[in-house]
């Protein structure tokens, strides 16, 4: 267990300024609230311009498939700006999943696919339900004859925007993935009303649907394993900077609302609460780049760092979101603030690639400590 | 004191005098107010007799019996939970009779004006402005929050009508028409996507001074008696076990086996624990309210009940994990009630969140049990020996 | 389900005031952390107090055996006042524990015995581990062959002072209860040094001592499991007049003490904790009021208001005296204020009679909330 | 600067010189001061050569690696931690000579005299008297929760020496000299049976001015920078996984399945969680501390380790059940150092609760963290502009 380097690098701080630039010109809160109900959802605009001009649609891509060739270490200060913006774009199911899961497949149509996200030019997911967490069975709820894929897929994150999906099936030679156009015929997509109006999901219908394998058995599996440990690990930088925007924005608040005659933020039992949430955004913060240095350094323990991150990110960004709600009072309450925002999107990422408990079953596994 | 066998021969003699299968529901509603079989434990001539209070289960439960029509308490709640109360204690002999026996039968609903943007907890800085004129009063201002102001009659209305002294002794209290000129309701949506609440707009609404409650300048002390009893009638209900969100999470709980886990199975009884121990604290309120005693428990049930719904709903989120990322319906309706356990866990989840800021927020709550319960001094404060108009905002 | 009192009768209120006027005079805190290191470490002078003069220690005796004829409601309003006196008196062990089980058995050397309990010439308790819950499988620790114990048990509560006890062993025909004088041969009694100095501890050890059989097969696992049930359900009152003593002291506390210029009760992050102290102080007592009812009325439902006042109580007792020492600052970690004892208290209460988690699994079994 | 090989080089070339193995062990360490090899980040002359304090590691990895002794920190926590920086801070060159140079080689061990009875949280309100006598002051009073007093040499130590103005203003910081006449030690039992901690008692104690540090008056910001250095070394060390209580309780868990429920997992899951997340913390503070930009993350991880310490050894003593009924020894004893893992369940649960209280009590953390960090304003002050003497206590 060497010791990981919790910092942020250089790069790391100014790919942060950029991002954060571009997402307050662009992307305010009341931007995302007006967009949230119309027959845009997605700013498909917006991930244009992330991928254009600045080149994070592709970031952990190689260089010679048109992406940045960085790390997950920038990849998680990335997710954090995304979160803090609550921004309306596929990232998690293009630029964390789709990606990850067609950087480790050796084909052609993967490559080419990869490269095809890292431009911005189409838009990819991967078809599993939101919450299946690494270390979950291998699905079966979607089976593959001869290449034509077939079954049904809950909850599949960035789906109605997508343009391709990485579709974990099981063939004659058991697991595998397969890469699907979802133009293709055969391919329904049905979406749900979501509790987080910032990112939506659907229900995936396979009919006969022909997709081209990207990897098969064993490698299929780990392939998986690695694109939902990865995801895992960025979404807890999601989650700290959506908490970190909570805290910041409450902090904001309590010093303009005044009660009593006072700033609200001068009474200790709002200090206290609004210390402690500093405490643990500042504790989630220390776990998230945990989790990004282990997936950005090769051969160390993962799972652990992974797990611990998003065992504690995921109830730490619920908790910024009701306290930001609970300090707001009433106001925060009413639609046209972005409260609601925060809290559906905190509240989805906390069942996203698995809840607490599931990830600390991860720690007893992987830590030996057995349960009963 | 009239005794409960006594209270049970006249509902009977009532009765025999006026059938509930015969009579039109709203004559039958009135004779049984003029029979001072409405509200037992006001006086005669306004719906009473001067009984114990603990005595109206008793009528209640003989005209229910009879299956006579009840005034449908729910959909006036506030009319007979804070309303009737403060014009009984604040008002005259006039404002009790032309008030109180249209709002028992529910001919006319009541609704309260009290909070505004810029004062929630701090109700006292209020600045919805009263200004006198002949016999009138001017008022211009918003309120917000306000439950039932699209059906409602009247309402409750607390104005500011001197700026100049510190800012609990410039209110006056008034009964104010909701069908007059200037007066603008509109729908407050919320973060569930409906509109349960409204804001009122005043511009230029004229009150005749014969609808001021108590004296001006007295209308906090007023205030304050409506908020006491919507505290008594908080966490007086008689629940049964798993009544509420905590049934709706144990039914799921019992009927899906495959979402049990280790870990949800611990918090799960500890929400039941806590459900049950709260209901028990509310039934032990109830009963030292029908002994005559009431205690200052039911603060304790407000804040338990906010923290439970809230922590009940998060946990119904996380136990159905994928179907915890839908929601129902995010159109904009106006609900008629509310209903914590109707529509989905998202709801659940969204809505519970009001219950730690709706009718005085916990941490209030937490202010009010530690100073009047407790008896622990006030912090320091700067605003009282202030003008209103003087105060930071 | 009938609806539980959960009141005080006029009864009670004069029984409350008469103990808690004798524990005002004999029983200050100082006096009981004087005694707590001295040679007598309980208080035999007060029990015998209580016993004659009060009547007290047979509330629930039949007054044909010289008790009081009570019901578990006002052995519960005892409970509360010596708990907020910590009394140093072997309560639990003898009025509570040994008097149930022994009032339960029908052979008249148990009549006896209960007898002198009640008159407090004797001092009594029960053979099983402190920790115990209801519900646990009879305990095998001890056999019996003729009469003649042989086992050890540990954590035996109240067994330094006491004259006699009920061992529940498995002899010839299963299960069984056999009461023993504690003069006998072959008794061994090895004091444990204990976290709680105000209730002592002990290992009985039985080699061959002589019992006579008071309860055997179904009987005696019924008498065990209602002796349980019923200490625990009494214990939930005990921690209820304890915590309420450590909220109502750290009030006192926090009106005298002043930093920055002001009573420290004035802080709102003091106001706050007490606040919500007080609310679980209040919700305790009707659970623990609701258990007592539920243990006085014959027929209802009784495991699970007891389960529930001990898995709402025990946690609850803990917090309060945590809380107290917290609020009393660095003077409740001196040696020289009483702090100490109630957490003593508080904790071994959590843990007797089984802990929260053990009373939460009798309410998934009666209440229908299985497993995972 | 000086760069981390050139430190490497001078240790080798001073170690060339000094062999550990033939040299007394003071002897050694005095010569390594006056080589600059003590504290590196100290001026030339005071045991250090104004390197980077990060480069520290460096030279006591090499002394190690030879074997040579240390000047056992642990012996002198208070010396090396707070009273050294104080002294280089504020000291004059004749008393950084007379004191640094015994302090780090452990000759001389310091201790701290803030706390009062009355003065806690709110140490400022400190009413130990030091009126001034000639060249000397007479101090009088009572400090307590003194680590060390009975084997310290020097304290540092704060009185009043000016009751007429406010209490901030009219304090002075002394170093005693705890071999004065008039200085009397008790060892002051804790709830744990233990004395770790004395109080002490002045009864017309003489210091000579020369020992006055910083100006009369301004003994506030002394003891400020004194206090700033120990929230500093907490949280900073370089911990491994389930190291502290954690560890003690995983142990547990591993070696008796017998203890084992679905619940104790759910929770033991929970606490190694939060321990390993607060670990990382403490491991980000020091890499921000040694890159030059130290963050406020200290006083998150003292928060952490308060409630972490105090929720695991709850946790533990219900895991044992009979076992956590006992208690390992109530004699009291005078212990050198403080190990939270060293004896029993019962030890680890009493001493726990002092975590939160010793140091800065948790409330006055949060409030630090409140004002400091996050910027959220003072509450209104009662005893800031109020001579000292008129405050209530």
């Amino acid at each position: 267990m060497s010791t990981p380097d919790l910092l942020y690098g250089e790069a790391e701080e100014d790919l942060r300024k950029n991002v954060r630039r571009l997402l307050q010109e662009r992307c305010d809160p009341s931007a995302v609230l007006a967009r949230c109900e119309s027959d845009e959802p997605y700013d498909l605009a917006l991930w244009a311009t992330l991928a254009g001009e600045l080149g994070v649609a592709g970031l952990v891509v190689p260089e010679e498939l048109g992406g940045a060739g960085a790390s997950a270490r920038e990849l998680a200060v990335l997710a954090e700006e995304l979160g803090r913006g609550v921004a309306p774009v596929p990232f998690l199911g293009s630029a964390v999943l789709a990606t990850t899961a067609l950087l480790e497949c050796p084909s052609s149509e993967a490559r080419e696919a990869v490269a095809a996200l890292a431009g911005g030019s189409r838009i990819g997911t991967v078809a599993v339900p939101m919450t299946t967490a690494p270390g979950s069975v291998f699905p079966t709820s979607v089976s593959a004859r001869g290449g034509a894929l077939t079954g049904t897929v809950r909850t599949v994150v960035d789906l109605e925007v997508a343009d391709l999906v990485v579709v974990p099936a099981t063939d004659e030679d058991g697991p595998a993935l397969y890469l699907l156009d979802l133009s293709s015929s055969g391919v329904r997509r049905t979406p749900v009303t979501p509790l987080d109006l910032t990112r939506r999901i659907g229900t995936l219908g396979l009919d006969g649907a022909s997709g081209r394998r990207i990897a098969s058995s064993d490698s299929a599996e780990e392939v998986l394993q690695h694109t939902l440990t990865t995801a895992a690990g960025i979404l807890a930088s999601e989650q700290t900077g959506l908490a970190q925007l909570c805290l910041d924005s409450t902090v904001e608040y309590v010093l303009t609302r005044y009660q009593f005659g006072r700033q609200i933020g001068s009474f200790q039992a709002v200090k206290h609460r609004l210390a402690d949430l500093w405490a643990g955004v500042s504790t989630a913060r220390a776990t998230a780049r945990g989790a990004a240095d282990a997936l950005a350094t090769s051969g160390g323990d993962v799972d652990i760092p992974v797990a611990l991150a998003q065992a504690y990110c995921c109830d730490t960004v619920v908790l910024a979101a009701e306290e930001h709600l609970q300090l707001h009072g009433g106001i925060g309450m009413t639609w046209e603030h972005p409260a609601h925002l925060y809290l559906g999107r905190a509240k989805s990422t906390q069942l996203a690639l698995g809840t607490a408990e599931r990830h600390r079953a991860t720690i007893a596994a992987r830590g030996g400590l057995p349960a009963a | 004191m009239i005794t409960a066998d006594e209270l049970r021969d006249r509902v009977r003699e009532f009765l025999s005098h006026h059938d509930p299968g015969e009579l039109d529901r709203l004559e039958f509603l009135r004779a049984r107010f003029d029979a001072g079989l409405a509200w037992v434990h006001y006086p005669p001539g306004f719906g009473g007799l001067d009984a114990a209070r603990a005595l109206q289960p008793v009528v209640d439960e003989e005209f229910a019996a009879a299956d006579a029509p009840d005034n449908d308490p729910r959909s006036n709640g506030i009319g007979l939970g804070m309303a009737a109360p403060t014009i009984l204690q604040h008002g005259s002999d006039e404002q009790r009779h032309r008030f109180l026996r249209p709002l028992w039968t529910g001919e006319e609903v009541w609704c309260q004006l009290f909070s505004e943007p810029g004062a929630g907890s701090d109700l006292a800085a209020l600045s919805t402005r009263a200004v006198r004129d002949g016999d009138d009063w001017v008022v211009d201002g918003q309120k917000v929050w306000t439950s039932l102001a699209h059906t409602a009659r009247w309402a409750l209305l607390v104005a500011r009508t001197d700026p100049g002294v510190p800012k609990h002794r410039g209110l006056t209290y008034f009964v104010c028409d909701m069908t007059a000129p200037g007066v603008e309701v509109r729908p407050l949506r919320q973060i569930t996507g409906e509109a349960e609440f409204n804001e009122v707009f005043f511009s230029g609404v004229r009150i005749p001074d014969s609808q001021r409650l108590g004296e001006v300048g007295q209308g906090w002390q007023v205030a304050m008696s409506t908020l006491m009893n919507e505290r008594v009638a908080i966490g007086g209900g008689n629940t049964a076990r798993e009544d509420g969100m905590i049934g709706v999470v144990a039914d799921t709980w019992r009927q899906r086996p495959e979402l049990r886990t280790p870990g949800m199975h611990d918090r799960l009884l500890r929400l039941w624990v806590e459900a049950e121990a709260t209901r028990l604290t509310g039934e032990r309120l109830r009963q030292q309210l029908a002994a005559g005693a009431p205690g200052p428990e039911g603060s304790a049930v407000k804040l338990a009940f906010a923290r439970l719904n809230q922590s009940i709903s998060g946990f119904e989120t996380e136990l159905l994990a994928d179907e915890g990322l839908e929601y129902d319906d995010w159109t904009m309706r106006r609900p008629e009630v509310t209903d914590m356990t109707a529509r989905g866990p998202g709801y659940r989840y969204l809505r519970a969140k009001g219950n730690s800021i709706e009718g005085g927020t916990s941490e209030v709550l937490r202010n009010v049990i530690a100073e009047r319960v407790l008896g622990l001094p006030a912090e320091p404060r700067v605003d009282k020996d202030v003008a209103w108009k003087e105060l930071p905002r």
